[in-house]
């Protein structure tokens, strides 16, 4: 199996829909000779031709309504965001149209529609580049949510989001195109809804997804050096999210924790925190919730002042192991 | 900008004719609509075609199999001119299971894709960009279709028209953006709401040819459509004309009119649509009594409608349980 | 003390404030003579002539961004939106704007805004024109949300948020706007952040707010009848929102129930839960969570269905009495 | 839409001098951040002024004290010509405590209120409602002040700008647009972006006057922009100033210029603003050593706002504790 980061990835699963379905295309801002912001549609035009990999103007109101009109005739577009904060300027069209045509209508039209691009801080790209608004999203009925953290869930993903009937937001976090990892380079795409158990263990559930789940291993490392053994789900996808893994996972281990960069404060967190809560797994808990989240602030811009929005390898095994200790779990 | 007044055109006597049936239908379909919620027997709002008739049927006489339109809030006049049903209009409107959405819709969301309508919107000027997207489907696969974007004047303020014209625009894409400057938006004139002579005016910063037209006429609105349609098919890019018209009801069913004078409505209604083609078919020896039938036959096909709707059983609650994801693309209807 | 609707509470607050400041105004689509989409501003044109009380375009982009930019230099503006949903359009202005100005700009300004409007189904206006968003909203740091039940509080909570240097959205419910109650035309305001026990209770606490505060009080009428005492509270604001209120009571109840119209997907009581559950309060959870919400669907239509959609008196009291009889609580 | 290029104007060599000046400071000052960037020494991204100083120096020569711009994610050179503090701009550059921001902005999130910046922005177009709404502002109190919108010319392409643009017209607000037309929107090339000649064309679709200037002749910048300001003063309604310029350098730090030519840049830089300046002072009589003194005396500026910058402390992570919401109205700085 060839290895390949992250953005290739997502590349080679958009290539490959492209070369398979011409009605596949990707419009977006500076997408064509630029290569895109993160590089991530680098050479595609090249490849494909302008028609299909369509430099737009600033407009994402008007280029997400366009991949909306093209999808109800028959198209397949996937529009990319440059940063996924610009969806706000688009945000009628995404939630408003997209979101509601398949149910408004009585379930005459659909909408097979990604719209994707980088989510998340890291980078010091500030306040109004740095968010992650799947929250808003999965709030939404009729969209789809996906944040794969590796280079093989993105494309397989990917591949299994172009070919949704319906629109699918699909979320890259900026600091994951550079990993690298093993990717098949063949048809088959990973379904929506599935998580994946990455470590397991015994005296805590946490779950995340994106890149954070990268950390959140590397702190479940740090944990295992004292002696504890935490679980770490990754979602892959949010809507639909796999919460019959979380249910089997904390009546296992008793203990939930979850963790992701978003804002806390009506962060995906409590949702899930919620379906545990009133689930049979309510009887299985022996610890209160523990969330390490994005701080509730704007993203900040100076590097000390970054980092200690995100949550960190450190604070993330900090706050599981003070949470551990706290609850008397021996390590 | 050009101004094009009440030509002679190459209508056929049948043609009118059709025309005559179809605004008649229009007419009576809202006319019953409005006396609905007058009665309450329709809950939600409505926003009537009401005087705005000869936009719709003219526009779309010009269209071919294939071409699509999308709607906005405005839209059973723009449905029924593209021939739909309005047995499932009118369940839908009474929100029952027959409706053209099982009655999940309502008013400001029929859509009949089989008749080439990408729906109605209640999003004021959310249809254009997905009007211009239709358009790029189709010029991607080099198809001749083409799409009629309906919006009305206060639309063009919003920041969706903007950003769809331009991409219409440099794409050259096939898109007759038709405004139906109906002289308000609500309650705001377009007087007070821009700061521009004609609405038209506007498409020129977009690098957009734009027509002007009297919304009263159908002939002149047919021979606009016409020759724009005719353009724009050709590949020449989009279009975009400004149909001046008037809505003879409040804006929505909640509207007590302070805006606007008796005198203004009662001098919009001396140039109705209908009594304007009705004038030029008995000019053309057609007997009233015929087009007295015409309307009859209408006035009966909406009562039918009606008591179709009224039979029309409820959507059972549990039909909400996989109606927002669609299984698989296309028409699930 | 004079009765006065909730529209005309919330009128009284405008206009109490515009008499008294001068920087007040408000601005909106049809505000003016047509007195907006349900009358709330009827007749204010009058008084305060059109320059105070502007009717503007169908640019919600625009004019929210205009009241941020008047709040800069020193205006307070109330800028309404027609129906709430219409703030998508206006997205970008209130999040990466409105929102982030003070924090982004390192608190040298601030944005005096209050944006208002209706929310929320029950009239029949179907998917566009019937949400309630203020998860969203509740998800950025930045904002505050007010959600008021009662007359009173309409008019109290929106002359404090009138007077609050940040930027504040008010959302009425349109169901309430013809309900009654007394009120004092006074200078004073209700401060945020305080909930409010409607109705003591020993059974459950049922924390809510908005529309269903009153079918909520309704349903525990019902119960009452059954010999279940359920304590209600009524947050009225949303951010910041009294925690503190809902663990006192959950420590006292031992059962925590949420009831909101939003959809129940990603809503607002997925945070509250995860408050409970990650607070001292945990340990006095005797049962599962239970969340009375909006169904996991757009807003539909037709009569029957969009009564589906939002929580009844008859849902909430019959999900509370079977989660009750499950729980084993005797009546 | 007029056309004004390299009028004599009444400039005394003193105003001449200061311009040359604030031209170099922004110069030298962006050309630092770059030499930073490529010394990895700043993270995030940033965007440079560097061959557009011409635009924000003749523009802002023309505002009087109380007046208000709104900047952009270009916005170094807006707020050096508004007479900003370099030091508290580098240092919020460099992340420190020091900064306008405190650290918390970054190149993109520079404000100074207390001399007319509103703001520069991230988000493109996103600040040209919030201009329209200081001018309404000023307009409500009856206060003669103005505000200058700056913006690109890729912002023109956003729904926010057409509704500022209408909104500004209507209410006939004092704001100057100015459209720094470089030619790009990183790299969308204003001949693929705009179905139309010239960008200034699309102001007349709201009611709007609109002057199209050679951006690279601060003369001509400037009386432009007087006349502009003059009428928008005297309550004639807004005004848009297509500013024609170009920006030499990459959009942002990570851009590889593959949409455009080195040819392309040459030319453009042979027609430097500066340079431009400099030959007018040279004629003046003015002696080239003390030109290069200025612009000795700018690097050193520049240079000692950086040692400032890094001698700064870094911000202490509980600052943002309280720093999300203002506990009362106005400046807290
Ligand atoms: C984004 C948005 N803003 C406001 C409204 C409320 N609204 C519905 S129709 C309408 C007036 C539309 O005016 P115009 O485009 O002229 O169409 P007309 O009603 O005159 O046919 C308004 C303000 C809406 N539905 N959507
Ligand atoms: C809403 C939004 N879309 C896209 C971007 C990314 N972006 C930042 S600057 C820029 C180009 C802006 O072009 P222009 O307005 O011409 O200004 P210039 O950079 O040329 O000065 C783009 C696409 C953004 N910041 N905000
Ligand atoms: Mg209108
Ligand atoms: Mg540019």
């Amino acid at each position: 199996m060839p290895e390949m980061t992250y953005a290739a990835a997502v590349r080679s699963a958009m290539e490959w829909e492209m070369a398979k379905d011409p009605r596949v295309f990707v419009m977006g801002e500076d997408i064509g000779v630029y290569g895109g912001a993160f590089g991530v549609t680098m050479g595609m035009v090249d490849r494909f031709g302008k028609d299909r990999v369509r430099d737009t103007p600033i407009a994402e109101e008007g280029i997400v309504g366009a991949g909306i009109g093209a999808a109800l005739v028959g198209m397949r577009p996937i529009v990319e965001m440059q940063f996924s904060d610009f969806i706000m300027n688009a945000m009628d069209q995404v939630v408003n149209q997209a979101a509601k045509i398949h149910f408004m209508f009585g379930g005459r039209m659909s909408v097979p529609l990604v719209i994707r691009g980088p989510a998340g801080a890291g980078t010091g790209a500030a306040a109004q580049h740095s968010q992650s608004l799947e929250a808003w999203f999965h709030h939404v009925p009729g969209l789809k949510v996906v944040m794969p953290a590796f280079p093989d869930d993105a494309r397989g993903l990917l591949l299994t989001a172009i070919r949704d009937p319906n629109p699918v937001l699909f979320y890259e976090h900026k600091l994951l195109y550079k990993i690298k990892g093993e990717v098949t380079e063949s048809d088959e795409g990973v379904p929506l809804g599935r998580g994946l158990i990455r470590r397991y263990g015994t005296h805590a559930t946490v779950v995340t997804y994106s890149l954070m789940v990268h950390r959140v291993l590397e702190a479940a490392l740090q944990l295992e050096q004292k002696g504890w053994d935490v679980e770490v789900i990754d979602l892959r996808s949010l809507v639909p999210m796999d919460i019959p893994l979380v249910i089997e996972s904390v009546k296992r281990t008793g203990r939930l924790a979850i963790c992701h960069e978003a804002v806390g404060r009506g962060g995906i967190g409590g949702e899930i925190a919620a379906r545990i809560l009133e689930s049979e797994a309510f009887d299985y808990l022996e610890a209160p919730l523990l969330r390490i989240t994005g701080l509730n602030t704007p993203v900040p811009y100076s590097p000390p002042l970054e980092s200690a929005f995100m949550p960190s390898v450190d604070r993330i095994a900090q706050s599981l192991a003070t949470w551990l200790v706290h609850e008397g779990v021996s390590a | 900008m050009q101004q094009i007044e009440n030509t002679t055109t190459p209508i056929t006597t049948a043609t009118a004719l059709d025309w005559y049936r179809t605004m008649h239908r229009i007419r009576r379909f809202d006319e019953t609509i409005d006396e609905l919620f007058a009665q309450g027997k329709v809950h939600g709002t409505t926003h009537l075609y009401i005087g705005e008739e000869a936009v719709a049927t003219g526009v779309i006489a010009t269209l071919e199999p294939g071409d699509v339109i999308t709607s906005t809030h405005r839209g059973h006049g723009h449905n029924i001119a593209l021939g739909g049903d309005i047995q499932a209009m009118m369940a839908e409107l009474l929100g029952r299971a027959t409706g053209y959405c099982h009655g999940v819709g309502g008013s400001m969301h029929i859509a009949d894709q089989s008749r080439g309508n990408l729906g109605a919107n209640g999003i004021v000027g959310a249809g254009l960009p997905i009007a211009v997207g239709a358009a790029l489907g189709f010029a991607m696969r080099h198809e001749s279709h083409l799409v009629v974007a309906f919006t009305g004047d206060g639309a063009l303020n919003e920041g969706a028209f903007h950003e769809a014209a331009n991409l219409a625009a440099i794409w050259r894409l096939p898109v007759v953006f038709v405004v139906e400057n109906n002289q308000y938006g609500m309650s705001g004139s377009v007087k007070e709401m821009f700061a521009i002579g004609h609405l038209a005016d506007r498409a020129a910063g977009y690098g957009i040819p734009a027509t002007m037209v009297d919304g009263m006429d159908i002939f002149s609105v047919w021979e606009t459509a016409s020759r724009a349609v005719e353009a724009v098919r050709k590949g020449q890019g989009p279009h975009l004309i400004e149909a001046v018209t008037y809505r003879y009801k409040g804006h929505s069913k909640s509207d007590a009119n302070r805006y606007r004078s008796r005198d203004e409505i009662q001098q919009w209604r001396q140039r109705d649509p209908i009594d304007h083609l009705r004038r030029y078919l008995a000019d053309q020896g057609i007997d009233p009594t015929e087009l007295d039938r015409i309307r009859q036959e209408e006035v009966q096909a909406v009562a039918q409608a009606l008591q179709y709707a009224e039979d029309s059983p409820w959507p059972e609650v549990r039909m909400l349980d996989d109606a927002v994801y669609a299984l698989e693309e296309g028409d699930h209807a």
